[in-house]
């Protein structure tokens, strides 16, 4: 724990196994607000299932995970997801049969409950939210485009704007530039460079030239355990990384 | 042998394989470097036809096969071993090796694939979950060539196991090249295996092959800026 | 005023839509159809309840009940009872071994009123019953297995279960609900007789009326956000949970809801027809209920009274000409509707005014095609589990 | 001990008579829901295909008994002795061949919407229904059984167990025992375990899953046709003989833990010996309601069933 400011996520020893098998092994790690943090690894290193413990949708067989000290183990999903931690997944999940306006509508974070469900109201304040945020993730011009008719690039903006609708403290992103142009690419990078003020990021990512871009800091997850971590050329200039990632 | 023309695939919207070409010769050993999210995986999936291809042409040994189901494209002499193995993981051993036999299999055809890989004929009763990671790496392949193929593609073989049994892995594709005068396609990441293994390598990046040449001219330092962090 | 055009109508087009039922239902067949005629088709609107249930359940929300003939059929019990106790005064049963209980269960040696029927001799209480008993039990059930996040396939066959228990249940216990010929000879309500042909007529028009009630009411809840995460839960349950909602309560509520409505349905089937029976709750009028909806269109509220007066016209229509063909059609419309128009009427309706829409464009001259509606995505695949 | 000789006016010994034979009965009961289970769960617990027209192949089954008994008595008398045995090889494979049609034309552009084909079954089995009262009328019918099927062992004086009885369990316990041995022993077997198992992978090792997939579906619905037979010794065969069972099979299936063999034998031995009990000290349906009430109420408690698979494909 530093001294001036505790971090928003500690994880510690955090552990889940499968017929025996460890996907994660006493992991430990924290994260600050207003970092943006990618966690890389070779396949089955982990690191989806890393997200998927923080959001509730596997559960651990043992250690911690502290948000805002608060042990989020045994939550469920969607109370996790009311205290501050919203998730992307890795094939972009949004509402096929809503809008773009309706798909970001669901994410506002207000009447959640069956009859805050019914009571709520478009209010212009809803309406100019939605819209702010249609604006920040490129989809200005198509809010009342069906989710079905987006291409593959803009159905991961709309995703990341249904998480930013949620207001998160925790953004999680499971490959948010898979399929996307060179162009999309960088301007997703910018966005996400934009959206990590008073929050916290945590991505997971294979595209190398994009995680230089824009990770503060570097994770690198191999057999369910933490082989490095750091910036990226302290990363890259790691030995074991590279033989992980290189053979030998 | 194996030939691949302007093959494009892709899922929904988007495009992973961008009008990919390439062919490998009889008893060839091609590997298809590239890193996680390049493409690889796509590609080989829909070689054998677990994905379909939106366009182009597969050929093994001049017999057209794109658009065939799976069990066709093996029947035509391609045979696959995917990425993390995927073991029956309820059969026995011996129940996997010969799940996708046709009809009865040759003695000779065993004792080949137990001589290869002992292990399997040690624990051929027991469930093929139970085995370890390199063991089921050993089944995969038994099990890919119980068809007696003419074109082995490999999924990253070396994903999850240990250094030292990527040795053995490199050293029994070769071992079964000469067996057989099999072609093999194998995409990887680990340069050293690639190096032990192949006579040809190709590298894709984002969907589209960015470099070609064979192991005697290849450089490895070149092929690494390409796959290193 | 627009809000609540909006809201309640789903705006101008959904307007014309309920003005057009409204007018066949209230005008067009009174005044063609005779009383024994409308009478009928009085009976299949209470079916029509139900469709609307399962347009809310199965077509937005993607949970398909087998079990809905339950809710149908307790809302028709428990109107049933408070009319059987009033036929049943002593002075009606004076010839009976117990006078002033029903007749069933003087022939069943039952000496006196069990105490679950003592709460029916109050209309208001029966009228209440109608509404929340199957609400309740509807609730029971779905919080228990929502929670537990059974859904599909199993929630069919658990409810399907439910309504062979409930079936069975009413048939074995003779004395209690008058077993398998039910609840029979039902004369007045608060001393109005309703086997009057005026009374008929008021019953056919107050069922019309409750019915498109019902539509206004699923129209307003499809219209609010619930609308939107109904269907977005159909289309990916994992998400909704996501973005910080317990969707099992979702599932809860469309549930009742629709139970809500099959209750209301089964009331008005026991008025208008005069008895009720376990023959309406078992397995296979909950199944044939889902077809009207299915031959409706199951994401059209509309289109599921249409299709229950198409499937219910055309029942009739075989069983009076070749009762033999009948279950062939049925059969045959069950897959059909699967494997050909997975959106019913309704769907078939669309396809046809977007070709009419590109048709009179082209004949205007007008490439203007893209600018019009767009084709109703194919649900095709929105019935996963 | 005493004290049960008033009881209800029986003695102990015919008590326990009554307890021994109304045991048997459920052991009849047992194994026509076993076979029909045992079918289903191939069908629903392997391939997730929630057939509702299940039943019917069974009504097929006992048809087809009741046809070739009616064409032994007509036509070749001398073979009455042994026409069952036949019969019931006849009822497996024709309902096995309209198992194949029926997944060729229908059940296959499904596989994917379990919902649908539950609402698709359905309608085959109102089509099914009406063309068995079509073809062989709206009575119910009874096949001739051979004599040496008609007859009874009396071990005591007051116990009568009838040899259908302990016929129809040996072919029950036969079948689940054919049945493993096909799954586990011949390579169709394999091929429909491995299909299960991982569909993609099973194709890319060469197997052809469309056609796994027909003969695994064929092979459920032959297996209600020798439930079909089976049912024709302990009951007479009418057009929705086979719909009274579906509700009962599905639950044996769902509560023993749909791919799971075991569970499937002790869930069907359970329901059908709790039914049979229960009936007897129970009034008329009551029994069953009974029982299946408390499986429902298990079931929303436990939804996994009694032995859950661990595998989920």
């Amino acid at each position: 724990m530093s001294n001036e400011k505790e971090p928003l996520l500690t994880i510690e020893d955090l552990t889940v196994s499968f017929d025996g098998f460890k996907a994660v092994d006493g992991l430990n790690f924290s994260m600050d607000r207003n970092e943006l943090r990618v966690i890389i690894g070779p396949n089955g290193a982990g690191k989806t299932t890393v997200l998927d413990l923080i959001c509730g949708k596997t559960r651990a067989t043992g250690g911690k995970i502290l948000f805002k000290d608060r042990e989020l183990r045994g939550m469920p999903e969607h109370k996790i997801v009311r205290f501050g931690i919203g998730r992307k997944f890795q094939t972009p999940s949004i509402y096929e049969n809503l809008t773009v306006f309706e798909n970001l509508e669901i994410s506002y974070p207000s009447g959640h409950s069956v009859f805050g469900c019914l009571a709520f109201r478009r209010t212009p304040e809803v309406i100019e939210r939605i819209e702010s945020v249609a604006e920040a993730v490129f989809l200005k011009e198509m809010l009342e485009i069906e989710g079905a008719f987006l291409s593959h690039g803009q159905k991961q903006w709309l995703e990341i704007g249904m998480l930013l609708m949620q207001e998160p403290e925790l953004l999680m992103l499971d490959e948010p530039v898979a399929g996307m142009s060179p162009a999309e690419r960088e301007r997703t990078g910018d966005l996400l460079q934009r959206i990590c003020k008073n929050r916290a990021i945590l991505i997971i990512e294979h595209d190398m030239e994009f995680v230089q871009r824009i990770a503060h800091k570097v994770t690198v997850l191999h057999l369910g355990k933490i082989l490095a971590e750091g910036s990226m050329a302290e990363i890259q200039s790691n030995e074991r990384v590279q033989d992980v990632y290189l053979g030998h | 042998m194996l030939e691949v023309k302007d093959l494009e695939v892709g899922y929904g919207q988007s495009e992973v394989i961008h009008s990919a070409s390439f062919s490998a010769g009889k008893a060839e050993i091609l590997a298809i470097m590239g890193r996680n999210g390049m493409g690889k995986t796509t590609l080989l999936k829909s070689l054998i036809g677990l994905i379909g291809a939106r366009s182009g042409s597969v050929k093994v040994d001049g017999v057209e096969v794109s658009g065939l189901p799976s069990h066709q494209r093996v029947k035509s002499g391609l045979a696959y071993v995917p990425q993390g193995r995927m073991i029956f993981s309820h059969l026995t051993v011996f129940e996997n090796l010969i799940s996708g036999a046709r009809g009865a299999v040759a003695k000779a055809t065993f004792d080949e694939i137990y001589s290869l890989f002992p292990v399997l004929a040690e624990m051929r009763k027991r469930k093929g979950g139970n085995l370890s990671g390199g063991q089921q790496q050993q089944l995969a392949i038994g099990r890919a060539l119980i068809t007696n193929p003419k074109v082995l593609v490999l999924d990253e073989p070396t994903e999850g196991i240990q250094p030292s049994i990527i040795k053995d892995i490199a050293r029994v594709l070769q071992e079964i090249r000469k067996m057989r005068d099999l072609t093999i396609v194998v995409s990887e990441q680990v340069i050293s295996f690639m190096m032990d293994v192949c006579d040809r390598a190709l590298v894709i990046d984002r969907g589209r092959f960015v470099h070609e040449d064979t192991r005697a001219n290849l450089d490895p330092d070149k092929v690494k800026r390409w796959l290193a962090v | 005023m627009k809000s609540i055009l909006r809201k309640f109508l789903g705006g101008r087009e959904g307007a014309v839509g309920i003005a057009l039922l409204a007018l066949i239902v209230f005008a067009v067949l009174p005044m063609t159809l005779d009383i024994f005629r409308l009478n009928l088709v009085g009976k299949y609107l209470t079916y029509g309840f139900v469709a609307v249930g399962l347009v809310l359940l199965w077509g937005n929300s993607g949970v398909l009940s087998l079990g809905q003939g339950i809710f149908f059929g307790l809302g028709g019990y428990c109107i049933a009872m408070f009319l059987k106790l009033e036929a049943s005064s002593p002075a009606n049963t004076a010839i009976q071994s117990t006078p002033g209980i029903p007749d069933f269960m003087d022939w069943n040696q039952i000496t006196h009123l069990p105490a679950i029927w003592v709460p029916f001799r109050s209309l208001p209480f029966a009228l209440l019953a109608v509404i929340l008993l199957p609400t309740l039990i509807a609730f029971i059930v779905g919080a228990a297995m929502f929670k537990r996040r059974v859904g599909g396939v199993y929630f069919a066959v658990i409810t399907q279960a439910l309504a062979l228990i409930l079936s069975l249940g009413i048939d074995g216990n003779q004395g209690l609900t008058g077993g398998r010929n039910g609840i029979t000879d039902l004369r007045t309500l608060w001393g109005w007789d309703i086997r009057t042909q005026s009374a008929q007529y008021v019953l056919y028009y107050v069922c019309g009326a409750l019915l498109i009630g019902c539509i206004l009411i699923s129209r307003w809840v499809l219209s609010t956000r619930m609308g939107r995460l109904l269907l977005a839960i159909k289309d990916r349950e994992d998400r909704v949970r996501f973005s910080g909602y317990d969707v099992a309560s979702f599932k809860v509520f469309a549930f009742s809801l629709s139970a809500a409505m099959c209750g209301i349905g089964g009331a008005m089937f026991v008025l208008q027809v005069g008895f009720i029976s376990p023959s309406l709750v078992g397995i296979v009028p909950s199944i044939e209920m889902v077809i009207y909806a299915a031959v409706g269109g199951k994401m059209s509220l509309l289109g599921a009274v249409y299709g229950t007066l198409a499937v219910n016209t055309g029942k009739s229509l075989f069983s009076e000409n070749f009762p033999q063909l009948w279950p062939f059609f049925m059969g045959g419309l069950f897959i059909a509707v699967v494997m050909l128009f997975p959106n019913g009427i309704a769907g078939v309706w669309q396809s046809m005014r977007v070709r009419f829409i590109q048709l009179r464009h082209s004949a205007k001259r007008a490439p203007a095609l893209a600018s019009a509606p767009s084709a109703p995505t194919p649900l095709l695949e929105g019935s996963e589990v | 001990m005493l004290s049960f000789s008033p009881f209800l006016g029986y003695s102990f010994q015919e008590i326990q008579s009554i307890l021994v034979m109304q045991g048997f009965a459920g052991l009849s009961l047992f194994s026509v829901l076993l076979l029909m289970a045992l079918g289903l769960a191939i069908i629903f617990g392997q391939m997730g295909v929630v057939n509702l027209a299940h039943g019917e192949f069974m009504a097929l089954g006992a048809y087809m008994v009741y046809l070739c008994s009616q064409i032994v008595q007509d036509h070749f008398p001398s073979l009455a002795p042994y026409y069952f045995v036949i019969a019931i090889v006849i009822a497996f494979f024709v309902a096995g061949l309209v198992g194949a049609l029926v997944e060729w034309t229908m059940i296959r552009f499904l596989y994917r919407r379990p919902l649908d084909t539950l609402l698709a079954t359905w309608g085959l089995s109102l089509i099914m229904q009406q063309a068995f009262r079509s073809i062989f009328g709206a009575r119910e019918v009874t096949p001739t059984l051979p004599e040496w099927l008609m007859g009874s062992f009396k071990p005591t004086e007051n116990i009568d167990i009838p040899i259908n009885g302990v016929f129809v369990m040996a072919l029950s316990l036969f079948m689940v025992g054919a049945v493993t041995f096909f799954m586990f022993r011949s390579r169709m077997g394999l091929h429909m375990r491995a299909t299960v198992q991982n569909r993609a992978m099973s194709g890319a090792v060469g197997i052809n899953t469309a056609l796994v997939d027909r003969l695994t579906f064929a092979l459920g619905c032959g297996i209600a046709g020798v439930a079909g037979a089976a049912f024709t010794t302990i009951g007479s065969t009418g057009p929705d003989s086979g719909s009274r069972y579906i509700v009962d099979t599905f639950l044996v299936v769902v509560f023993g833990g749909a791919a799971n063999m075991i569970g499937t034998i002790v869930s069907s031995f359970g329901i059908a010996q709790a039914q049979s009990v229960s009936e007897f000290f129970l009034e008329g349906t009551m029994g069953k309601v009974t029982t299946l009430m408390v499986i429902v109420l298990i079931l929303m408690i436990r939804p996994q069933g009694l032995f859950p698979s661990k595998v989920r494909s």
